[in-house]
């Protein structure tokens, strides 16, 4: 028998936590339960600052748990805790405490420790675990309001999930079998020429795709974030997308033509969704949309093999948790003064996501360009448009959001300084590892050359904006995909078994039994003594005539 | 010591069975003490072989009937999978059993026949010779029938028409395909397996085919898996005891046996009649999850799950891969562990809240927390979702379908994974999200009730996520095939 | 030459008993008809046993067995018509065995 | 020797006791000599099983003037087997053959007929001389017949009747074949004919032999008699008549062909032994599924079973390199006589308390009995697991030596009558078993049934099972002076 576990508890314990702190929240002080959950993340954020240190093997856990920070996690896995600390604020100011928020809690923190996981699992087996965890535990944060929509939102939500799921393992065990070892690095390696590689990568790509809202697969994410409570949907998109994002950064292996597969379905969603954003109405779909193109552009990154991707996502998380959250603050802002604040804030990031220069957006983004083809890099560039365009679409949505009926709220403060911090985080943060994540002069940024490339998209989309009579774009329902194929949700209430009629089998009994019948009056056909004397005399014969002959 | 041990294993359940049967009604202690202590005496009796196995012992008992004609009863690392499993599954169940039905009429009968029937399982495991093997084959077979007709009304005693209807031409089947064998090579001993050249490869294909036949029904292969949803008339406990620990696991088991202790897989493989069945395993796993998301019978729903889920063991040694036999042996135990957890559960719902349709498990999360934990848990393995046991079996067998050059496999899992989650998600969807129907009710103070599936559930949680713990069922499957079917 | 004769008596005989045996319905005729084709087959037994006309013991001896085993069958059988005939008033076999006859407890 | 004398004689002088001592004194007269008889027969095997076949020469005098008895382990199995059913009955018809209840005819009757078939049984056993068996074989029918008729009813008397007949034709046929073979030989011992020089006649000898005594032992065709003749007796009757008299009939015909004729056995006149054993295998089943009497149905089976055995005729021989034992086929076929002895009387025990707890056979009557009756539902359950052929009774082993031997001898045919043969028992015997334990309002009994009456069938069926699970001892008993034909073939 091995030692328990050796190398640094850290890891681990950076994921036990939260699992505990659920465990709490859901059993023991369920009446609490909301209070508990800024607690969960905080082992994590220590982790991140004390510089994501050491690694821990626990060989009887699982198949032979390996964890440590994956490269390029540890930006990630900081502003994970981030938001997952200030979203679980606003969920305990906004929720409403009972059983239902006890379970809430609960998933609430599984969701959290599957996402802290994915960025520090070193063996497929914890990965599938925690991207498990994180996938389908949310399922409960989007039907939290139990209402009809929420439902519907999450069947679809938990049938993609489950797609994405069976579609992982399936890869993941084609990885496996080819690498004969469990690691990730390895997987990824045996992957480019094992036998069943591209299929393995493909069902990857599957699986990850659905998570990361990669177009075509992002069917779920415009219906579930306005489905789910705001909380809900700030770490939806702000956080548990990226899980999808560094599955693909670990396993896609370069050179296997995946990566052109990410750019092209990368482009199209940058785009294209950020486009079709402008035909909703309800803000949290727009900001949906918004983050559906948000992670096309990433993905495309990954696809062009970018250094920045981390980065960038760092940024994405923080601004556009801090969005959502926003839209939880508007609900709560009485008065004009707050309704004000509020959409100066909601203005601020959303320019930081546009790219403006000198904010975490635009830096970013810069970040992002490093080791693009130029095409692709101008394409960032250009993407500065569409993205301003969907964001004011999202203010003006925002700003024409019915108010809420005047009764004096004290949550407003509060929510408000959290999706503030968030915010500036946004805003700031990235300067703050600028140098330490790529290398780059400090100076860089403020290069005209790159302030300019940040600013005329920004310019134009802004414009672009101004053309766009508001009122008269047309409105489709999210979901756009979905709407043309409606998914029918086969097996949810057991549908009556096939009822075969009894009938045949019953006439076919009737005939056995009257051939029994049959039988049994031949029977007494045999009885009669000479007939059976005369058959006894003949037998008598045949033997002796048998043994004659054949003698 | 070496001979008596294996007979002591038989013993401790045979006994109180017999003794069980001369008891009064009433004599509810007594009979209790006395199968409850078989129980413990068995499992102490195993964990001690489990440390002696491990350590490379192994123990054997003959009984000759005729010449050529032994009964032979052998403790080696698989049939020790097995014996823990049922064991350990035995003294839950007992328990579950003794606060299931109370102080209920023909209990007497009732546990004479069920320590008798892990009397038959427990010889089953432990036989080393094709007769052996038969004979608690049959004992088996019969002792089961009086507990599905133990309710002793119409649907029961129907139940119990068609599984001796489907059991006995089945065992036919295997004693056909057996004497065929042994008319040619002479008795078979697992220790030896038979010099398989004196028959052409014509015969020998008829009987692999025979023999899968007679194991096939017990281990519901489809089409030979009618009895078993009609089984469900039967109390819990009793299909706990078909679905988990005796009657469908020895069938898997018997499929094992044949595989890899009577022809050897090089033969099989060799014979060509390997991935047939595989296929037919593959069919039987993607056909079971079918029907049992068309059922809104909570029992049956899980009786073709039961269907499905054995067939993966099937499938594992059918694949004839180290990698692909370490899933199927170690599903044995998950599948027992999940699933008797979720009869378990079905149990509960039905005896103390009436529910017996998937329609009433609305909101039923909140009056039975936790036999809906267990429940969810249990699904959840089924399903196969880290770090449930269901997920552990699923990668290995998944690993060993591409060891074995059969990629087909993972689309099968795949597939049945999906199909899994749709007839299992919607019952946790119910239990925990929507509203429970006013006039409902239920509670689960019943410990008796309550406990066993909370252990189990604890333990198909534990054996997935220590899996690679020396100690766990994982281990235990690869030393198997490492040590004693390894090339 | 005498023995020839027994030979073919008893061979006569036989076939006579055969006859009645199978055609006669009535019990205490085919009784009879069981006597005769003993007596025959005794007969012939006799005659085959005394081969080149040395009398063989053995053979007497043994008809002498026949016999007896032979009358007391019949007595027994007689017995039984004879009950048969007090209860069911005929004295032949219901040879026609109504189907439903054996669904009639004892 | 003196156990050999004592088997054959201490029954007919107990018979005769039994007529002349008065009543009360009857039942222990019977109970106890039934005790010395199965004393001597233990005796008898363990002697044959020691120092192998027991040779008798009647008065000293040496066949053919002579009369030859020989105990080999056939016989010996076979008494044994007997002396086992018999102090069964014996003990069973002490509760049920009480005047008060059976009535004064099988109250006298029953005994001495008993003890009398009892002697007639190991006489034929026993003999090695052809007429001797005529003998035995016409005092066993005799006896057979007056325990049919002992109930009393127009019935019995009437299936007595036919029962006699058929009796009363097969010896004569068999007289017959006697006759011719002394014409031809000039003798009538077995182990003199063996060594004959073959004659014109021997093959119609032979034939009138064999048809008769397939006429006595009830095969298809020539069954018709035994079901109403076994379901009118009274239950004690019955299980002797079905459990013994037939292998009596049986037993010749297995001296005719593997000791005294074996050289005229052809492959044709083997097949056609074993196609109407076969064609009773199938008869009696279905028509076992169709009654609606418990003593019907298993009066049936009697005839089903009766036709195992005749597949000894072409399977002998094939035991097969691979096996480690020879003469599989005929040990599995006296294997099967045996435990068919032990179990079929059993279950007619059982029927006969069902009759006397509820006056009647009839399934529908017998609704719920189990559960008033346990040990005896057990007893029944015991005994048809050995008649389907079920491990691990001694029905299995026998089945599994036939099937055996008949893949071994390449005649898979077989095997599979004898597989399909089990699935009909496992049919037949599914409706009573249902019947006796259905959930029914419980049905008053008659009369109690005293545990001791209940144990008697049951420790019958343990002993058919016991059969298979120490199947060793009786296999060796059953090589013990056993003809070379049977591991050769015929």
């Amino acid at each position: 028998m091995t030692a328990l576990y050796s190398g640094t508890f850290l890891p681990l314990g950076v994921l036990v936590w939260p699992l505990l702190v659920g465990l709490v929240a859901m059993v023991v002080w369920s009446r609490g339960a909301l209070w508990v959950l800024p607690l969960a993340p905080v082992p994590a954020l220590g982790f991140v600052v004390a510089g994501a240190p050491g690694s821990v093997v626990v060989p009887d856990l699982l198949l032979g748990v390996h964890l440590g920070i994956v490269p390029g996690g540890a930006l990630l896995l900081g502003m994970t805790a981030l938001v997952w600390t200030v979203a679980g604020m606003h969920a305990a100011l906004t929720l409403r405490a009972g059983p239902q928020a006890a379970v809430f809690a609960g998933f609430w923190c599984v969701t959290l420790a599957g996402n802290l996981g994915v960025f520090l699992a070193g063996d497929i087996v914890t990965f599938y675990l925690a991207f498990a965890a994180v996938s389908l535990a949310a399922w409960f944060l989007v039907i939290h309001e139990r209402t009809q929509k929420a439902l519907a939102a999450g069947r679809q939500y938990i049938t993609l999930a489950v797609l994405g799921e069976a579609a992982l393992l399936v890869g993941l065990m084609i990885g496996a079998a080819a690498a004969e070892d469990l690691h990730i690095a390895s997987v990824r390696a045996a992957l480019v020429d094992a036998p069943l590689g591209p299929l393995g990568v493909a069902a990857l790509v599957l699986g990850f795709g659905i998570k990361a809202g990669m177009v075509p697969l992002h069917l779920w994410l415009p219906v579930a974030h306005p489905a789910a409570p705001v909380p809900g949907s700030a770490v939806l998109s702000g956080a548990i997308v990226n899980a999808g994002l560094i599955g693909m950064m670990l396993f896609v292996p370069d050179g296997t033509g995946w990566g052109d597969v990410l750019v092209a379905a990368g482009l199209v969603g940058g785009f294209g969704a950020a486009l079709w954003g402008l035909t909703q109405r309800n803000p949290k779909a727009v900001l949906a949309y918004s983050t559906i193109s948000q992670m096309g552009l990433m993905l495309m990154l990954v696809g062009a093999g970018s250094a920045g991707v981390a980065y960038y996502a760092f940024h994405h998380g923080l601004a556009k948790a801090a969005l959502f959250l926003c839209v939880g603050v508007m609900a709560a802002a009485q008065t004009p003064r707050q309704r004000g604040a509020t959409l100066g804030l909601v203005v601020l990031v959303a320019l930081s996501v546009a790219g403006l220069p000198l904010t975490g957006g635009g830096v970013a983004k810069l970040a992002g360009k490093q080791g693009l083809p130029d095409a692709l890099s101008l394409v960032l560039t250009l993407s500065s448009m569409t993205t301003t365009l969907v964001l004011v679409w999202f203010v003006l949505r925002l700003a024409q959001a019915p108010a809420p009926p005047l009764a004096p709220s004290p949550l407003w403060r509060s929510l408000f300084a959290g999706a503030a911090v968030l915010g500036g985080l946004a805003l700031v943060a990235p300067w703050a590892v600028w140098g330490h994540a790529t290398g780059l002069p400090t100076g860089y940024p403020a290069q005209p050359a790159n302030m300019f490339a940040g600013i005329w998209p920004l310019l134009a989309g802004l414009g672009a904006a101004a053309l766009i009579p508001g009122q008269r774009l047309p409105e489709y329902p999210p979901g756009d995909i979905l709407a043309l194929l409606r998914w029918r949700g086969g097996g949810w209430s057991g549908r009556a078994g096939a009822a075969r009629s009894a009938a045949p089998r019953r006439h076919w009994r009737r005939a056995v039994l009257r051939a029994l019948l049959h039988v049994r009056r031949l029977e007494t056909h045999m009885r009669p003594w000479p007939r059976a004397g005369w058959v006894l005399i003949v037998t008598a014969l045949t033997f002796s005539g048998l043994v004659l002959w054949t003698l | 010591m070496t001979a008596a041990l294996p007979v002591l294993i038989v013993l401790t359940s045979l006994v109180p069975a017999c003794v069980t049967f001369f008891l009064a009604q009433d004599s509810h202690r007594l009979r209790n003490g006395l199968n409850l202590s078989g129980a413990v005496l068995k499992l102490a009796l195993i964990v001690w072989m489990l440390f002696a196995v491990a350590g490379g012992a192994s123990y054997e008992a003959t009984l000759p009937l005729a010449p050529g004609l032994v009964i032979l009863l052998r403790v080696d690392a698989l049939a020790l999978l097995f014996i823990s499993l049922s064991a350990a599954l035995w003294f839950a169940t007992t328990i579950y059993a003794i606060a299931y039905f109370g102080k209920k009429a023909e209990l007497s009968r009732f546990f004479g026949f069920f320590s008798l029937c892990v009397a038959a399982t427990t010889g089953l495991a432990l036989s080393g010779s094709l007769i052996s093997f038969f004979i608690f084959f049959e004992l088996l077979t019969l002792s089961t029938w009086p507990l599905v007709a133990h309710k002793q009304d119409k649907p029961s005693l129907a139940a119990a028409r068609a599984y001796l209807a489907y059991a006995l031409p089945g065992s036919a089947a295997l004693l056909w395909a057996i004497i065929w064998l042994e008319s040619a090579t002479g008795p078979v001993l697992f220790t030896d397996p038979p010099d398989l050249s004196v028959l052409e490869p014509g015969a020998l294909r008829a009987i692999f085919a025979l023999f899968i036949i007679g194991v096939g029904v017990k281990a519901a292969l489809v089409p030979l898996h009618g009895w078993l949803p009609a089984a469900m008339a039967a109390p819990a406990p009793v299909s706990a005891l078909l679905h988990a620990v005796a009657v469908v696991k020895a069938g898997a088991f018997g499929v094992v046996r044949v595989i890899y202790d009577v022809f050897g897989a090089g033969n099989v493989v060799a014979l060509g009649v390997g991935w047939p069945l595989a296929v037919l395993a593959s069919v039987t796993i993607l056909w079971g999850s079918l029907r049992a998301l068309q059922q809104d019978e909570i029992k049956k729903r899980l009786a073709y799950s039961t269907v499905s889920q054995v067939s993966y063991i099937i499938l594992g040694a059918a694949l004839a891969s180290p990698l692909a036999m370490i899933g199927g042996l170690v599903h044995l135990i998950h599948q027992g562990l999940m699933k008797i957890t979720l009869f378990f559960c079905a149990g509960i719902y039905d005896e103390r809240a009436g529910v017996k349709k998937i329609t009433g498990l609305n909101g039923m999360g909140r009056r039975l927390p936790w036999t809906s934990v267990c429940f969810s848990l249990g699904a959840m393995g089924m399903i196969g979702l880290p770090p449930m046991a269901g997920f552990v079996s699923k990668f290995y067998l998944g690993l060993g379908g591409l060891q074995a050059g059969a990629p087909w496999v993972l689309g099968v899992l795949a597939a049945s994974t999906l199909l899994n989650a749709a007839y299992f998600l919607p019952l946790l969807y119910r239990l925990w999200v929507l509203p429970a129907p006013e006039d409902a009710k239920g509670d689960e103070r019943a410990p008796g009730l309550v406990v066993p599936a909370v252990v189990t559930a604890a333990a198909s949680l534990g054996v997935g996520l220590l899996a690679a713990s020396p100690i766990s069922p994982l281990s235990w499957a690869t030393l198997i095939v490492t040590r004693e079917y390894g090339p | 030459m005498t023995l020839t004769y027994y030979a073919l008596t008893g061979a006569v005989l036989v076939g006579l008993g055969a006859y009645g045996l199978l055609a006669v319905p009535h019990l205490i005729r085919r009784i009879i008809a069981f006597n005769l084709m003993g007596s025959g087959l005794f007969l012939f037994f006799g005659a085959a046993g005394a081969r080149g006309g040395v009398p063989d013991a053995i053979p007497q001896a043994l008809i002498i067995t026949g016999i007896v085993v032979a009358l007391s069958a019949s007595a027994l059988a007689v017995g039984l018509v004879v009950a048969l005939a007090r209860r069911s008033g005929k004295a032949f076999l219901p040879d026609d065995y109504p189907a439903d006859d054996e669904d009639r407890a004892p | 020797m003196s156990a050999l004398v004592a088997v054959l004689t201490l029954p007919l002088v107990a018979a005769l006791g039994v007529f002349v001592v008065p009543a009360r004194l009857r039942v222990p007269m019977a109970l106890a000599s039934a005790a010395m008889i199965t004393g001597a027969a233990l005796a008898l095997c363990v002697t044959v099983a020691r120092g192998g076949p027991v040779m008798l020469m009647a008065g000293g005098w040496a066949p053919p003037i002579g009369i030859a008895l020989r105990a080999d382990g056939l016989a010996a199995a076979l008494i044994i087997m007997t002396a086992l059913v018999m102090g069964a009955v014996t003990c069973a018809a002490w509760f049920e053959a009480s005047p008060a209840r059976a009535g004064p005819r099988m109250a006298f009757g029953f005994w001495p007929l008993m003890l009398l078939l009892w002697g007639a049984l190991n006489a034929v056993y026993l003999s090695r001389d052809l007429f001797n068996l005529y003998v035995g074989l016409e005092l066993i029918s005799l006896a057979a017949v007056a325990l049919a008729a002992l109930s009393g009813t127009a019935q019995a008397f009437a299936a007595a009747l036919r029962y006699m007949i058929f009796a009363l034709a097969g010896s004569l046929l068999y007289l017959a074949g006697v006759v011719l073979a002394y014409a031809a030989h000039g003798t009538l011992d077995i182990g003199l004919l063996t060594a004959r020089t073959p004659a014109q006649g021997d093959a119609l000898a032979l034939g009138l032999m064999t048809a008769g005594l397939l006429a006595k032992t009830a095969l298809f065709p020539f069954h018709v008699w035994l079901p109403p003749a076994h379901a009118s007796a009274p239950a004690p009757a019955s299980a002797l008549l079905s459990a013994l008299v037939p292998k009596a009939s049986f037993l010749i015909l297995m001296r005719l062909w593997f000791e005294a004729m074996p050289d005229l056995a052809t492959p044709a006149a083997l097949l056609a032994l074993a196609v109407p054993g076969a064609a009773a295998v199938l008869w009696g089943g279905v028509l076992a599924l169709v009654q609606k009497r418990l003593k019907l149905i298993i009066a049936y089976s009697t005839v089903a079973q009766l036709g195992y055995m005749f597949l000894v005729f072409p399977l002998a021989g094939g035991g097969g390199a691979a096996q480690p034992w020879a003469a599989g086929a005929w040990t599995g076929a006296v294997f099967h006589a045996l435990s068919h002895g032990l179990a079929k009387a059993a279950m007619f025990l059982a029927a006969g308390i069902y009759i006397a707890a509820v006056g009647s056979d009839r399934l529908g009557d017998l609704r719920g009995l189990a559960r008033a009756l346990p040990m005896t539902g057990f007893a029944f359950a015991l005994a048809a697991i050995t008649l389907m052929g079920l491990p691990p009774s001694g029905g299995f082993t026998a089945k599994y030596l036939l099937m055996t031997s008949a893949f071994a001898a390449g005649q898979w045919p077989w095997a599979l009558l004898l597989a399909g043969g089990g699935l009909l028992a496992a049919g037949y015997f599914y409706r009573p078993m249902v019947a006796l334990f259905a959930r029914d309002a419980r049905v008053p009994l008659l009369r109690s049934i005293p545990r001791a009456w209940q144990s008697v069938p049951l420790v019958l069926a343990v002993l058919s099972i016991m059969l298979g699970l120490l199947s060793a001892t009786p296999f060796d008993l059953l090589q013990v002076g056993r003809p070379p034909p049977a591991s050769e073939g015929l």
